[in-house]
């Protein structure tokens, strides 16, 4: 873990509210899919988190969503701008051999990472994702993806992307899942491979302070072999089993 | 070189730079960005009897000028303290002060009495803690229950004795005295404020919330610290150690101004993960440069004009 | 037309957008910016009865989120008040409430009997002034005195009586329920917090330091607002006027959904001298656009989630 | 009064520290010699009080040092920005037949203002200026000011103004001082004044809160005519008869 300064190569819009960011990290840094840095935003009393969209060796992507004032600030920041961040933060996914791998909204930059770190290694992997409507799907990534839903149908499929893994499950027969996404998808998808049998793991989000562990700011309770507990998003996940996660005592996601 | 130590009374720090409970972790946790053995001293983490769960829901919410938490005492117990991050912190050569809280004043004693047989130096009392022995009211804010805690704990424990105030009631002066009475070395001031962070949106016709309600920490409870560390030097003659809302070496300058011997830092640790060493720095580079010797010299200074 | 007024007993406004005593003046101060007749209620600097000179020295300092004043009540007078300031408001049709501060129990009802008799109807007790029978404690800070202050004005006032609550307390729960005990129509919450801004600039080796010790005010305190304000809900069946840090009519929406019933808009006025107007206006274009037909329904839907 | 948004005709650079901003104000508005505009910084609680420094009829232009954030902030806006401001406020110099003008540092604008408005109804006046060394001389106004001292003599003559004065009475025979600048200065002039019965008029600064009137955060103790008692620098001032005010009950300036 350390403190950057990276220089922002580019910033460019993806979609309605949607950016991609690529942070030049000089001399590279090492990071995996499902982790995550944490963004220094100008008087504000908290770091703000992104997911990782992708590592070039000398720089980090990003994708995000404009939400708040925190977002707002990162989207109007130009070419040779420079911004702080901390990290690299969090575990990452154990993918197995036959990845079905499932993005809704914002929620697609770490399995978007992990698709592309798979593709590398040879490993077979399907990338879904699920988006509100076509303005939201962010369209530099659209060919990576192979199977995309919208909930008012305007681009591929209708419907909430969670529908769409039963059908894909059958069709793949995965031995794991991968999703990132709202945690009402990321429940009923847990149940969904549950009901095959199917590892699930689930990117969870939390409201960060130090994003390193030490304020507990970001637990949630976890089944962790019957004992049920608590568990650092920051730390000890933000990468969990679906199983063990008990999503209705995340109130916020 | 300038002298960077505090030295009043049991209060021994090699500076005057600490972090504040609860957003420093244990022991190791900012050592990829800090070197903690420069640090005044950190302290940890309430640490109580048995180990917590703290509270459920949604813990944290920013807030214009700072934060509010409701972690609600989330810690690993005092035997897995003692065994598992205490043995780093000495081995490391780490200075610290433990954070301790108990819902009785046999479980505040119980718990210096442990620190002490560990040998444990210098241990802060959380008294903004329910107290479940009187109806729930916090520890801190009546200045006999006060009082009868500190001389209890003051019995078993040798080392410096820090009381952390809360400056959630009408006299904090009050209970500042009822903890030099009862023989403490030094209070701490502040605890977080009792606040409300909401956070509304409006979709489809739909209000959204967000809400935490616990304890207001950051830039804007600048004011109020500042305001309690200059009260109770008034009445006090053992030292205080200001907090709340530091950001940079002229915030320090201001809670000396006020009275401070010493200060911690705490939710600008999450923005700034280097700050308390980089402030040890500035303090030293600003001393050297600028002729002051001791602490007490500059403090002289800022309390003057 | 959405329906903006608020009827809870004797709390009677025409739409729940007052501004905080203190910040606006006596009656026309901010004409030129806003058009007063639009707003629920100004509320008048705090009046005494003899004429005072208030605090020496600087009075008020900017802090990083708010700042702090230290007025120390001046003002004319309730003599002249009544003589000069009070014709002007009833001649324009301004809605207003009269903040009243004394020095002993006799003295607030003296004041009281007084605006009664002027036909002033609706009233707001400063009950953060010294009590100077009672060692100069506040008075707004010890619950059996307040309670006798309250009963005391009520026999005197048959208008709206609001008690204005400070947060400087360890319960203000306690403090919110004696007025209610003693007959007041509603509690306003909250006052300034007790605080310190200090300036400090180095110049040729030596410091120089402004400092103001008062009332913090402005954004800042709203966490601690809305805290004070969700306290009191939980506690109170007699409406809340909420107030700390009012900015927009988002704030506003926050003190809505902690359970104000109307709100009150202070230290926001100096940079922003037509807010009180310009939230009236939006809050109506809101509730127009939205559907929602009363104040009711919008905090129904605020409160409920 | 009124709250007025107008765009920057230029904005440039005076001196060390020191700025003149010109206000393109459509329209035009009306004000008089010793009046200030309070204007917002964004995020601040408090506008910022500045004299006017002259009045074009379609502009005000402002002269002023930075000194900390909101001035700094002021100082990096461009030509064709926005700024917010309030005013007019407060009253005027009621100058004389024979006028000296004293400004101190940046107290130069009013009385600069005040001078050039002499200028045009051809009423006689001399203005002198001191500052604490040649760089914070605001170079653009130097040709309209007839005498110019130094602290440290690096520019005109050396010494404090407040050691002029006396000499430029003598030489000058004024029957008005008009006075803006530390208070020290201000003070010492009074004195001066006082010992040659001449009327001196003092322009005050203080924190300013409401900057109308309605808070009673700016006021000084001023002797009228033995009553003893608050007047409001917002709006009774900020211009004062010397005579009439405590100079040591106004711990900020
Ligand atoms: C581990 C993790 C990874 C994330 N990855 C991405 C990503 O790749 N792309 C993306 O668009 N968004 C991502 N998010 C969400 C992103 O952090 C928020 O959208 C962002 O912080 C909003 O900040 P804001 O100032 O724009 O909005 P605000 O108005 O401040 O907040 C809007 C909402 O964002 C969330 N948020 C704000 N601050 C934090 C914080 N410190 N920690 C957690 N959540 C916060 C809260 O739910 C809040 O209600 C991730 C969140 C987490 C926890
Ligand atoms: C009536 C009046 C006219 C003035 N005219 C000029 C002028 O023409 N040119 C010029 O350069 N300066 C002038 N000043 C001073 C100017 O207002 C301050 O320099 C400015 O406000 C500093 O703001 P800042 O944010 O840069 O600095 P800060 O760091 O916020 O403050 C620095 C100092 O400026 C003063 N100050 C800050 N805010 C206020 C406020 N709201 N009211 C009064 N003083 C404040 C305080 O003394 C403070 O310590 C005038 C002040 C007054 C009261
Ligand atoms: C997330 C968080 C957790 C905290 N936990 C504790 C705690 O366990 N014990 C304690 O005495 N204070 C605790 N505090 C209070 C801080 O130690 C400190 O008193 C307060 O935050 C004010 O300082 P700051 O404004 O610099 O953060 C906590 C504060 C925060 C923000
Ligand atoms: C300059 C100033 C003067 C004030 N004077 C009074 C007063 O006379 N009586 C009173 O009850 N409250 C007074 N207050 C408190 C305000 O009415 C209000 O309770 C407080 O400022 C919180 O609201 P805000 O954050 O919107 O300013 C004063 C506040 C300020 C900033
Ligand atoms: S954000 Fe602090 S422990 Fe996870
Ligand atoms: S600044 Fe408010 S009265 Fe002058």
């Amino acid at each position: 873990m350390k403190e950057f300064k990276a220089k922002i190569k580019y910033n460019k819009k993806a979609g309605k509210d949607l950016y991609i960011m690529d942070l030049e990290t000089p001399g590279g840094v090492f990071s995996k899919p499902g982790q995550f840095i944490s963004i220094l935003i100008p008087d504000k009393t908290l770091r703000r988190p992104l997911s990782i969209l992708g590592n070039t060796g000398d720089g980090l992507q990003l994708l995000y969503k404009v939400r708040g004032e925190g977002t707002k600030y990162l989207s109007n920041l130009k070419s040779g701008d420079f911004i702080n961040f901390t990290g690299i933060f969090g575990n990452t996914f154990a993918p197995g051999e036959k990845n079905l791998l499932i993005g809704a909204g914002v929620g697609l930059a770490p399995v978007y990472y992990l698709k592309k770190e798979l593709e590398k290694k040879g490993v077979t992997s399907k990338l879904i994702a699920g988006f509100k409507t076509k303005d939201e799907i962010p369209e530099d990534l659209i060919t990576d993806i192979d199977l995309i839903s919208t909930d008012d149908g305007s681009f591929g499929e209708k419907g909430s992307i969670a529908e769409f893994t039963e059908r894909c499950i059958k069709e793949n027969t995965p031995d794991t899942i991968c999703i990132c996404g709202p945690v009402i998808v990321m429940k009923l998808v847990s149940e969904t491979a549950a009901k095959y049998n199917i590892n699930c793991q689930v990117s969870m989000e939390s409201m960060m302070g130090c994003s390193i562990g030490a304020c507990r700011g970001c637990v949630i309770k976890i089944n962790d072999n019957g004992i049920i507990r608590n568990a650092a998003v920051c730390k000890e996940g933000t990468i969990f089993d679906g199983n063990k996660v008990f999503f209705g005592g995340c109130e916020h996601a | 070189m300038p002298d960077l130590s505090v030295d009043k009374g049991k209060l021994q720090l090699k500076n005057p730079i600490m972090t504040a409970s609860g957003t420093y972790g244990y022991n190791l946790e900012y050592e990829d960005f800090t070197d903690l053995t420069k640090i005044g001293a950190i302290v940890t983490k309430a640490i109580t009897l048995e180990p917590r769960d703290g509270n459920r829901g949604q813990r944290i919410i920013e807030t214009e000028c700072g934060m509010i938490n409701s972690i609600g005492l989330e810690n690993v117990g005092i035997e897995r303290f003692l065994r598992e991050k205490l043995p780093v912190l000495n081995n490391r050569g780490i200075s610290f002060a433990v954070n301790i809280a108990g819902a009785s004043i046999d479980e505040y004693a119980l718990l210096a009495k442990k620190c002490e047989s560990a040998g444990i130096k210098m241990i802060e009392l959380n008294v903004s803690c329910p107290n479940v022995q009187h109806g729930c009211l916090e520890f801190g804010v009546d200045e006999n229950i006060l009082e009868a805690l500190v001389k209890t704990v003051r019995e078993v424990f040798t080392g410096c004795l820090i009381i952390k105030l809360t400056p959630n009631v009408t006299s904090i002066e009050k209970l500042g005295l009822a903890c030099r009475n009862a023989g403490a070395d030094a209070v701490s001031a502040i605890n977080t404020i009792k606040g409300t962070g909401i956070k509304l949106s409006f979709e489809n016709g739909k209000f959204k919330k967000e809400q935490v309600t616990g304890g207001y920490s950051g830039r804007g409870i600048k004011p109020a610290a500042l305001g309690a560390v200059l009260r109770l030097k008034k009445v006090l003659d053992i030292p205080i150690i200001g907090m709340g809302g530091i950001y940079s070496l002229n915030d320090v300058f201001e809670f000396f101004a006020s009275g401070a011997e010493a200060v911690q830092i705490g939710t600008a640790n999450f923005t700034h993960p280097d700050i308390a060493g980089k402030i040890v720095s500035e303090l030293d580079s600003f001393m050297n440069n600028n002729g002051f010797k001791t602490l007490d010299e500059l403090k002289g200074a800022l309390r003057n004009e």
